[in-house]
């Protein structure tokens, strides 16, 4: 299945990269899965799983590293939200 | 219920008389607006921008408000938020919440400025002497969030 | 601080920007504002006048907002106050509460409501098609301002 | 002594009368006395012990009924406020 994947913030600048479409492989079947999928990628990806507090949102709306993807969700890793 | 993300500045009173326009069953408006100061943790503030998730951003707000509506007895409410670039002094959040009576108003717009700070995806970048930051998340500000699981 | 008593309206935006002009380390404004309802108590309520005790009413908002002060981290606070003949939607009180952070802003805005609604020295007297009518005090406006002795 | 007395919204609608001045005599010394006193006069004073909860100022302070008075004194009776 494939997913879209954004960045936002500071791991936005630290990936230098905002969003990217990616297929994955068939273990990847959740959001933890998938953050280790992509820090796996080495270099600057760790900061995937280096970002204190990491968060993420599947289809917009707040997730658990737990939580299940399917072919054509929206997933984005951002760190705390800080607006207000 | 009004939701807005907007790199404009707002008109409270306008926004006010706009949300109890026609409503004369409303006794009561608690609102809250934030601005950005020029000094944050020991450092000056020259400028900061706001970067948001669009489309989260805009389901988040509508489900925080739709949360105090739940909990709460009241009549509208409305939240809007300013993205990009902000100088000290300016606005960067509006809320206001209209009810009959003051108790659920002011605990509703608390409510929802409390979950805004932890759940809806604002970011702040500061431009200091020392150069650009991320501004880090504050432990205060989930506490506050925390409080209203009770 | 700044406390009035005016049988005109108010431009919520305006005082708001007024309080916090020049004070670049706000972060905060709590407000609140009350409205004329066109029913009370089950009566359709038509107009409303509402009488004061010169003197008097100016020291009690300013012994209210000075007790605000003595409680919390605030920097400044507004009351504004109608007198005279007002109609449903109309505005009847403003008060906003400046700090750096928004916990004591709104505490403080809620504590100045309470205490205004309990003793300074304001009465309403309400047109129902049954003829004039003074309103009677709220008892859960005394057990507000209660909850703040702890 | 001499005090100055107001009345307040429907309690000066009961009276008829938003203020009088007021020589007193020397058995009435605090706000409970001068209640008493005012309310002696009968008729419509009668409002003046038959209003429920009476508040009092004594120069635009809240005052208790045991408050004390002195010449000059500017004392306020009305109903609880209603404003905000």
């Amino acid at each position: 299945m494939s997913v879209r994947i954004l960045y936002f913030a500071s791991l936005r600048e630290a990936l230098g990269q905002a969003s990217e479409n990616i297929a994955l492989p068939a273990q990847v079947a959740n959001v933890g899965q998938l953050q280790a999928h992509l820090a796996a990628r080495g270099e600057t990806w760790e900061a995937l799983s280096k970002t204190k507090n990491l968060r993420v949102a599947v289809n917009q709306q707040m997730a658990a590293m737990d939580a299940p993807l399917k072919d054509g969700d929206e997933v984005a890793f951002f760190p705390p939200v800080t607006g207000g | 219920m009004t939701v807005r993300v907007q790199a404009g500045d707002f008109d409270i009173g306008a926004e006010i008389a706009a949300l109890t326009r026609g409503n004369a069953k409303a006794g009561a408006v608690a609102s809250f607006v934030g601005l950005v100061r020029d000094t944050n943790e020991g450092a000056g503030v020259a400028e900061m921008s706001l970067e948001h998730y669009p489309g989260m951003t805009e389901k988040s707000l509508e489900a925080i408000v739709g949360e105090a509506r739940g909990r709460w007895d009241i009549m509208d409410a409305l939240v809007i938020h300013r993205i990009g670039p902000l100088r000290p002094g300016d606005t960067i959040v509006l809320v206001a919440v209209v009810g009959a009576h003051r108790g659920e108003a002011f605990a509703a717009c608390e409510f929802i400025m409390d979950y805004l700070k932890t759940r809806a995806p604002f970011w702040k970048k500061e431009k200091t002497p020392e150069g650009e930051r991320w501004v880090d998340a504050r432990e205060s500000d989930d506490e506050a969030a925390e409080r209203w699981k009770n």
